[in-house]
Parts: structure tokens; C-alpha cells; sequence
């Protein structure tokens, strides 16, 4: 078999996957939320509404895909697979045990970062192209959302490849044996993953597809498989950036008794639990807000972070240094923005 | 015929293609879009000739950053009169320097000696390299860059926050 | 305001039973405050209220509001109530002090063929939609309004529905049904 | 493309009719610039259905139907101003049993509406758990009113001289199992708000309005105690057996979103001390007084305001003789709260537009009556 036909299988067994997680997420958050708010959440179909999605799914298929008159058709038919296109390319270099992995990249962190930051533009295209003026305000809300977002994001992940003198994913999980990242990057994780909630556009970041604002933003339009294909995107993003999460700071498949995969996934779903969580208890910021807390906060946090991260490189510092000084950072931080905050 | 050969024509032609909708497009958002599409395929070019850093920088930065910036000012400057591309009056001067830069382009080609096809493998050029590189050989232009980039940045600084008082 | 409207000076609903006011102080203090407008009291169940002449309204207010003893700072309410036998209107502005909690109530005539009275908005600015409402269902008109656009009635509507004159047929439907029953 | 210069446009946005944050059918035109509001229009009256001039055509005792539709969350409360008007014009002795009856059910109809209130709040901050415990409670209390006057939502429930139906048998365990259930759930309410830091921002200074300006717009109610104001009728105008009860008036100082907000929550408090009040004060007796079979008040005309949940809901009624009630006006709270909507909104972004309308807590449907 030559190699890119096996490459081929390989990624569309990963995609396989990805959809089918996508269709337990959904099922999953439903549940999730629905317990704590006291509800049971779907119940019907399946046992505790486990056929939900997929009846989901098939209803968004047969549905009618409406363009309306004043959208601009080229561009809204294409911005849904701008959107899941580049999400489901980044599945290929996250490496979910050492062996069960499309691709294993070099520059694999990069990689995801930058296939995903695509998705972006569509977005912005199908916000702009729908033709209505809630869409057009929630694709500049996530125009400027997204990108701002990006930068801390891509600090935040610095400090570990500078720890792991790595890009490569399955080199970053190898350099966690004995203790993972989230002891020696802190810092590193909670910008992470605060603004990783910003880029998969989740509460209290979902000011680009506010509901009570701008009635769903860019994707107030579209009925039907497109908008189910933004949906689908959006809850495989999730996915990803848990995983990559729980690759980068929780070392991954590393874990005592249990084999690899089965911890990988452990990891995972802890990471999208929490961001579930966060969904039922917290408000939305607003727009200015959110704004300032990634200029302001996040990214000198990140420098920071950045800086400690490389005197300890440097001046070959013991590791629980490391630790100490990026625990204190994060506690001063918190306690000037509360200070702040009140002021 | 291999693999690479064949992603080679069907990219190279692709971003071809776009570059070419991208100055033909009458409507402005389009071209924006067809932007991304030259831009995509020129990073996939990189990729294929073993650039890897290069073909995702050329994701993040033009794909990700600057065609999102670039609809996102078209959007908030030109809401009314729709982005249609009226008419242009600077396109004489468009041609006169497009074809300057042509010429200036086929001078380059023919004049770089270039290495005989297929003797040796491509060189994988790796992280640290470029890393190292860039701080001993070009740090002089590397700083220089830095700088314009600091006044641009305070240079829309000020522009944005004149209208507020 | 033309002379001839003046001459019979308050245009009124039909007058009430003219009897000792239950509310001898208010009386007294309001007709202190009012010194040199013609004002008529009238007996309500709980409340004192006066009549008065349309072109006083506007000065009247301002007293009311503006005199510490009374500081009738709170507009409640502005009703038109229409009296086609009598063929007037009547706006009446219910008033409430929070600082000293008293209250009362001040009318004025509108007759059917000049039907303006002054706005008070520019003394209470909460009385804007009271009086676009009114002036949109009644049809009465309030001289100095910053907006009188219609308010509540779709774009087309004809008449101005609150007035006796305008009839629903479904509503007199309702009435002769019950009536024969 | 003569002009180059680079301008940013205004744009207009219709925020409703159909919009899910106008809580009806409301509509706001919007001029924004980027995401900050530069210029504010209301629409109202796609929910006139004309009451003033339908309670022209049905007798007396049927106007109270009309009413129960006005603001449809505070049912009861609606009532009560207009069978007290009625019960003056004819001069007619409520039991006290009746009055104490009815104010049990007026306060809890003031907490199932703040309680809407506050989750329609958290849905417009972005929180979605709010909504939900806020009608589990709600829930309850519809429950109560179900056994109590047989409806959930449109009572009809106050008559001339008392109330339609006595108490059910078994209200005083009913009542006894809610009050608790009730106080535990506004706890709740509070911990996953009120201090929530996200919250704290979106809330605090958005929407100000002085208390001058807020008195001239005739703002009453938890809006016009929010700035510091203590107009409170069940106190300052006392009616029914208020005088009776004990309860406190809160107000706030900023008069802010956040202020409506924490006031209303403490409001919930107060009412819930007095329906235990109601519980222990609930004097036997008949729960209608006499009343005349035909009900045909004497010529005259009668004010009365009452304290309902978005401030002072009064009714203007004026009999000329007849079976038929000659002009029924209705003073809406909503509808002279919304008036301040163009003060609070200046300047503020779309999202805070969002905010400060639900912070104003309106009921189209007594709006636009």
C-alpha cells in the first residue's frame, strides 16, 4: 500500500472519530448542564436521550437549506466549509496514544494553531455574506474576538516549548514522564485554556454568537446540514483543544495501570467538563470587556510567563522554582485584577 | 508521475487562479476571499518544497490575521454603498507597475543560478535554524522590522483614539 | 387662546354635587399656592381635586410642583376622558409629593372644537407618552409636545378610538346580545 | 471612488419586534457605531388590544378579565387597584379575611414576577442557569395559585367586596412547605449572581439614572427605589391591611442595573415576610362581603394606585350611572418606566442595551394595554 493511501485511511479514521465524539459531546453538554440546572436534559429517545443526537443529525439533513435573497450565495455556501475544514485537519497531529496518531508533525503545536486559525476567516465570510446586520455585527465581534485571542493563546504554549525544547506533540508528552506541565506552566495553562474559550467562541467568551445580543451572530441565517456543519465544528473544536490541552499540559497517554488511550481520553473529557461547567455558571463579558482582559491581562501575563520560563532555562534553575514563582505571578495577577476590577 | 509533482500543478495552478479573481473581482469582499485562497495555496507551495515553518507561518499570519483584518475593515468602513468596485482610476498605473515587477521577477529568475533539478534531496530546513539565524545573520533587518512594525502599531494607536475627545 | 374660549372660563365635565370639601387643608393650601388663578374645587371619593381653565394649566403645574409645601414632584397619571353630550374633553393630571406622600388631582376642560391644551412635559418630562398617547387616542392635541407622533395605533389606523364617537361594532355586538338575554 | 477617506459608517439596527432580549414584543431602533449605541428610538404598541376602550363594553364585574391581561406576570396584582376603585365608588366593607387573602396572593404574585425577573436577567447577562431556577420557584407558586383561585396565570380571582373563592382546605400546609422552599430558593438565586464577578461588571454603573431625573420620567416601584427613592404605596399610600404587616422598604443608592437588580432580590425577602405574616394573621370570616347583586355605582370617579412589581399600577375609573364603567384608565408602570429607556441607554453598548431593558423589567403587555 503506497503511503498516501494509508495516510488517507488514517485521516478518515481520525475524522470518523471526531464526528462521532462530536455526536456524544452534544449528548454529553445537554446532560451535563441540564443536571445542574436541575432538569434531566433529553430523556426520549434512547436510553436517557442517548439517540438525541443522532436524531439531531438526521433532522438537520432532511431539513430545508434556506439562502436568503440578500445573502451573498457564493460566499455562504462556501463559509461552512471554511470553517470545518481546517478544524478537522488539526485532528491529524494530535496524537492520542504514541502509535494512534494520523501524522506525527515536528511542528505539530504550531500546526494546529495555525491550520485552525483559518476557520476564522470562515466565519467572518459567513457572517458577512448572510446579508443581515446581526450577523455582520457577530462576524466583526468574532473577527476581532478570534484574532485577539490567538496571540495569548500562542504565548501561552511558548513556555512549554521552551520547556520541552519542542514542538513535536509526542516530544512534549516524552518530557512530562515524572511531571507534567500544568506543575512547571501554571501560568501557561490557565491562559490557555481561558483563551482557548475565547477562540471556540464559549461562555462567558460567546459574544459573537450571543444569543440575547445579536440572536446568533454569524449563524443566524443558515438552516438545515450548514448549520449543522457549524455546529459540528464548533463542538469538534471543543474536542481539539481539550485534547490538545490534556497532550500539552497532563502529559497526555501518560498514566499509571490504565492503558494510554484510556487516559488520554480521561484527561480530555475532564478538560471539556470544566468547560461545560463554566457554560452553566457563568455570565457573558462584554465586548470591550473581553477585549481588555486579553490586551491587559493575558498577554503581559503571558510575557511574563515567557520571561520566568527563561531565566529558569537559562540560569538552570531548580524546578520547583519554576513552580513557586509561576504560582505567585498567577496570584498576583488574579489579586490585581480583582483590585483592579473594584476600583 | 509522483505525488508531490501532481499537488504541485493543481496548487500552483489554484493560487494562480485566485491571485488572478483576486484584481478581476469587482466585488471587494470577494476578492478578500479569493485573497485567502492565493494565500493558501502559495502556503501549501512552501510545504511542498519541505518549508514547513514557512507554509504555517503563511497560515497564521496572511491566512488567519490578515485576511481576517482586511474584511474586517472593508466591513466597518463600507457598509452603505455596498463593496462594489466602481471603476478605478489608478489602473494605468496598476499596469505600468505590475509589469515592472514582472520584469523585475524574470531578471531574478534568470539570473539565480539554480541548482540542477534533481540531483540533490531538498533540504528540510529545521526550527532552530531559522531561529538562529535570524538572531546572528539578519538580526540588524530583523530589528529594523520590529521597529516599523512598533510605529505602525502606535501610528493606529493614535489615528483610532483622535476622534474620541 | 382666543377671548371667546376664555369667556366661559372652565369647560367641564358635568359638574358634581358642590358640597363641603373632605379635604379642607389641601383646599386651603392649594388655593394659597394658586393666588390669582381661578380654580374651582371638587369633591372626589379620596382625594382633593381642582378645575381649572386650560391656559392656566401650564402655570399651575409649575406652582404645584415647584411650592415646597406641596413639591408635587411625582406625575402619576394624565387621563382624557371624552363627554360628547357636553362636547368637551377633560385632561386630568393626578399628582403625588413623595417627600411629604399627599396627593391630588388637577382638570381642565378641552372643548371638541379646539381641542389644544397645553403639554406639560416640560414640567414633568413623564407625561411625553401619557400625552401622545392621549392626543393619538382622543384626538386632543398638546401645544409644546417635543414628539406627538403616534404611539401605540399601527400606521394606518383612522379616528382615534377612545373617543365615544368611535364605535366597535363587535364590542355593541356584545352589549345588545346580553341586553335581550 | 473620488472620496477615499476612510470613514466608519453608522449603522441602524431594529432590535425587535421579534427579538429574543425585548421580552415581547418590543422594538428598539438603534443607531450604532461599531458596538457603542449613538442614538436610541422606542416602538411600542404591537400588543395594543385596546382595554381602555373594551372595558367600555363589558359591565363592572368583567373589567377584571381585561386587566388579569395587561401585565400578565402580576395577574393579582392588576386586580387589586380596580376592585378597590370599584369598592369606593359604592362604598362597600371588605372582610378582613378577604383583604388578608388578598394580599397573601398579591405577594406572591410579586415574587413569582421578580423571580421572572430575575431569570429573564441572568438569560440577558448570557447566564443560562438563572432561568431555570427561578421557574422551578416560580413553579411552586403557580402551584399555590392553581388550588387557590384555579388559574396559574389569568386569575380573575379579586371580586367587589372580597375574593371569588375562600381559601382551599389544606393552603396552610401548602402554604408552609412553599415559604421555606421559596426561602431556599432565593438563596440559590443570590449565590449564583449577585457576587459572580462577570455579573458584577456587566451591572455596576451600566444604566444609571439619577434619582431627579427618575422622579421627573415618573419612575416608580423597585426602578424609582433602585436610586435611592423610598416611594413605596403599600407604606406612603396604605391600602388593604399593609398598615397591619410587617415589612421594610429597601432601596439602593446608584440606581444602576446592579441596584435593580440586588433590590428586587431583597424585595422577594420582604414580600415572603409578609405572606408568613399572612400565614399567622389569617383571621376567620367570610371571604366575600355583602355586595349588591347589580353593581351600579353612583355617579363619580375614583384614583386609586397600588404598589404592584414594576411600581404603581393605577386605575382611573369614572362611572357616570349604568351598568357599564364610563372610562377605565389604566396607568401602566411598564409603560412609564420604559420613558427613562433613552436617559439610561446613553452611550451604553449593544450589550448593555440588552441589560438595561431587563433591568427595567417590562411587561409589553401592559405597555401597550
Amino acid at each position: 500500500m503506497p503511503e498516501w493511501v494509508e495516510s488517507i485511511i488514517r485521516v478518515a479514521i481520525a475524522i470518523g472519530f471526531v464526528l462521532t465524539t462530536v455526536l456524544v459531546l452534544i449528548w454529553l453538554e445537554r446532560k451535563v448542564i441540564g443536571h445542574i440546572q436541575q432538569r434531566l436534559g433529553p430523556m426520549r429517545t434512547g436510553f436517557h436521550g442517548f439517540l438525541q443526537s443522532p436524531a439531531d443529525a438526521v433532522k438537520l439533513l432532511v431539513k430545508e437549506d434556506i439562502i436568503p435573497a440578500a445573502a451573498d450565495r457564493w460566499a455562504f455556501q462556501l463559509a461552512p466549509a471554511l470553517v470545518f475544514v481546517p478544524i478537522f485537519l488539526t485532528v491529524v497531529s494530535i496524537p492520542f496514544t504514541r502509535t494512534l496518531v494520523v501524522r506525527n508533525l515536528d511542528l505539530g503545536l504550531f500546526y494546529v494553531f495555525a491550520i485552525s486559525s483559518i476557520s476564522i476567516v470562515g466565519i467572518v465570510m459567513a457572517g458577512w455574506a448572510s446579508g443581515n446586520k446581526y450577523a455582520l455585527l457577530g462576524s466583526v465581534r468574532a473577527g476581532a474576538q478570534m484574532v485577539s485571542y490567538e496571540i495569548p493563546l500562542v504565548f501561552s504554549i511558548l513556555g512549554v516549548a521552551m520547556v520541552a525544547g519542542s514542538l513535536n506533540l509526542e516530544t512534549i508528552v516524552d518530557a512530562q514522564r515524572g511531571l507534567w506541565y500544568i506543575v512547571l506552566q501554571p501560568v501557561g495553562m490557565f491562559i490557555f485554556l481561558v483563551a482557548s474559550l475565547a477562540e471556540l467562541n464559549r461562555t462567558p467568551f460567546d459574544i459573537p454568537v450571543a444569543e440575547s445580543e445579536v440572536v446568533g451572530g454569524p449563524y443566524v441565517e443558515y438552516s438545515g446540514i450548514r448549520w449543522g456543519v457549524f455546529f459540528l465544528s464548533e463542538y469538534a473544536n471543543t474536542f481539539i483543544i481539550s485534547a490538545l490541552a490534556a497532550v500539552v499540559f497532563l502529559a497526555g497517554w501518560r498514566g499509571p495501570l490504565l492503558p494510554g488511550w484510556l487516559w488520554f481520553l480521561i484527561k480530555t473529557y475532564a478538560i471539556i467538563l470544566i468547560i461545560f461547567w463554566f457554560r452553566a455558571t457563568l455570565p457573558r463579558l462584554r465586548i470591550d470587556q473581553l477585549m481588555t482582559f486579553a490586551w491587559k491581562l493575558l498577554l503581559p501575563l503571558a510575557f511574563v510567563n515567557l520571561l520566568i520560563t527563561g531565566l529558569y532555562l537559562v540560569y538552570d534553575w531548580p524546578r520547583w522554582i519554576l513552580f513557586v514563582a509561576s504560582v505567585a505571578v498567577l496570584a498576583v495577577a488574579s489579586r490585581l485584577v480583582y483590585v483592579v476590577g473594584r476600583a | 508521475m509522483n505525488v508531490p509533482l501532481v499537488l504541485f500543478w493543481v496548487f500552483g495552478a489554484a493560487s494562480l487562479t485566485a491571485g488572478l479573481l483576486v484584481v478581476t473581482s469587482k466585488n471587494i469582499a470577494h476578492a478578500a476571499f479569493y485573497l485567502l485562497f492565493a494565500l493558501v495555496g502559495v502556503a501549501v507551495l512552501f510545504l511542498l518544497m519541505a518549508a514547513d515553518f514557512l507554509a504555517l507561518v503563511q497560515f497564521l499570519i496572511y491566512g488567519g490575521a490578515i485576511v481576517v483584518l482586511l474584511l474586517f475593515a472593508l466591513m466597518l468602513t463600507r457598509i452603505r454603498e455596498g463593496p462594489v468596485i466602481v471603476g478605478n482610476s489608478q489602473k494605468p498605473l496598476a499596469i505600468v507597475a505590475g509589469l515592472a515587477l514582472l520584469a523585475l521577477l524574470l531578471s531574478v529568475v534568470f539570473v539565480t543560478p539554480w541548482p540542477k533539478p534533481a540531483t540533490e534531496a531538498i533540504q528540510r530546513i529545521e526550527v532552530p535554524v531559522i531561529g538562529e539565524s535570524l538572531f546572528t545573520d539578519w538580526l540588524f533587518p530583523f530589528e529594523i522590522v520590529s521597529l516599523v512594525l512598533l510605529v505602525a502599531l502606535i501610528g493606529a494607536i493614535v489615528i483610532a483614539r483622535s476622534g474620541d475627545d | 387662546m382666543t377671548e371667546e374660549h376664555s369667556a366661559h372660563s372652565v369647560h367641564t365635565a358635568p359638574k358634581k354635587e358642590p358640597g363641603p370639601s373632605l379635604f379642607p387643608e389641601m383646599e386651603r393650601l392649594v388655593a394659597e399656592v394658586l393666588s390669582g388663578i381661578e380654580v374651582t374645587s371638587e369633591q372626589v371619593v379620596d382625594e382633593h381635586a381642582i378645575i381649572i381653565d386650560r391656559k392656566d394649566l401650564l402655570a399651575v403645574c409649575r406652582r404645584l410642583k415647584d411650592n415646597q409645601r406641596l413639591s408635587f414632584d411625582l406625575l402619576r397619571c394624565v387621563s382624557v376622558v371624552d363627554y360628547p353630550n357636553e362636547s368637551v374633553f377633560q385632561a386630568v393630571y393626578h399628582l403625588y409629593s413623595i417627600g411629604l406622600k399627599h396627593r391630588m388631582a388637577v382638570k381642565t376642560g378641552i372643548p371638541y372644537d379646539d381641542a389644544i391644551v397645553d403639554s406639560v412635559t416640560s414640567v414633568w418630562a413623564g407625561a411625553d407618552w401619557h400625552e401622545r398617547e392621549a392626543a393619538e387616542l382622543l384626538g386632543v392635541e398638546f401645544r409644546g409636545h417635543p414628539n406627538l407622533r403616534p404611539l401605540l395605533l399601527p400606521d394606518d389606523f383612522e379616528g382615534h378610538p377612545l373617543r365615544k364617537s368611535f364605535k366597535v361594532p363587535e364590542l355593541d355586538q356584545a352589549r345588545f346580545r346580553r341586553g335581550r338575554e | 471612488m473620488a472620496e477615499s477617506r476612510l470613514e466608519t459608517v453608522d449603522m441602524f439596527i431594529n432590535m425587535g419586534p421579534q427579538h429574543p432580549s425585548t421580552h415581547g414584543v418590543f422594538r428598539m431602533v438603534l443607531t450604532i457605531d461599531g458596538e457603542q449605541i449613538v442614538d436610541m428610538k422606542p416602538h411600542i404598541g404591537y400588543l395594543h388590544r385596546g382595554v381602555e376602550k373594551l372595558a367600555e363594553g363589558l359591565r363592572y364585574r368583567e373589567v377584571t378579565v381585561l386587566l388579569d391581561r395587561t401585565d400578565y406576570l402580576a395577574a393579582l396584582n392588576n386586580e387589586l387597584p380596580y376592585v378597590m376603585a370599584l369598592e369606593k365608588l359604592l362604598d362597600v366593607k371588605v372582610p378582613e379575611r378577604a383583604e388578608y387573602i388578598r394580599v397573601l396572593v398579591c405577594e406572591l404574585n410579586r415574587i413569582a414576577s421578580h423571580l421572572m425577573f430575575y431569570g429573564a436577567f441572568g438569560a440577558d447577562a448570557g447566564a443560562t442557569t438563572p432561568f431555570m431556577y427561578a421557574f422551578r420557584d416560580r413553579e411552586e407558586i403557580q402551584h399555590f395559585f392553581e388550588a387557590v383561585t384555579g388559574g396559574r396565570l389569568m386569575h380573575n380571582y379579586f371580586r367587589v367586596g372580597g375574593v371569588r373563592y375562600d381559601l382551599p382546605e389544606d393552603w396552610r400546609e401548602r402554604l408552609t412547605k412553599l415559604i421555606p422552599h421559596l426561602r431556599k430558593g432565593i438563596v440559590d438565586c443570590e449565590r449564583l449572581l449577585s457576587d459572580n464577578e462577570i455579573f458584577l461588571n456587566r451591572t455596576i454603573g451600566v444604566g444609571q439614572i439619577s434619582a431627579a431625573d427618575a422622579i421627573d420620567y415618573g419612575l416608580t416601584g423597585p426602578n424609582l427605589r433602585a436610586c435611592g427613592v423610598r416611594l413605596d404605596l403599600r407604606r406612603d399610600q396604605p391600602y388593604s391591611v399593609y398598615p397591619k404587616l410587617e415589612f421594610d422598604v429597601p432601596t439602593r443608592s446608584r440606581g444602576d442595573c446592579y441596584d435593580r437588580y440586588l433590590l428586587r432580590v431583597e424585595e422577594m425577602r420582604q414580600s415572603l415576610r409578609i405572606v408568613e405574616q399572612c400565614l399567622e394573621q389569617m383571621p376567620d370570616g367570610p371571604s366575600l362581603g355583602e355586595v349588591p347583586r347589580v353593581i351600579r355605582p353612583k355617579e363619580g370617579e375614583v384614583y386609586v394606585g397600588t404598589e404592584n412589581p414594576r411600581g404603581e399600577y393605577g386605575i382611573y375609573l369614572v362611572s357616570r350611572g349604568g351598568d357599564y364603567p364610563y372610562r377605565v384608565k389604566v396607568r401602566a408602570p411598564s409603560f412609564c418606566n420604559l420613558m427613562a429607556l433613552n436617559e439610561m441607554m446613553r452611550g451604553c453598548y449593544i450589550a448593555d442595551c440588552v441589560l438595561i431593558l431587563g433591568s427595567i423589567d417590562i411587561v409589553l403587555g401592559e405597555v401597550d394595554r
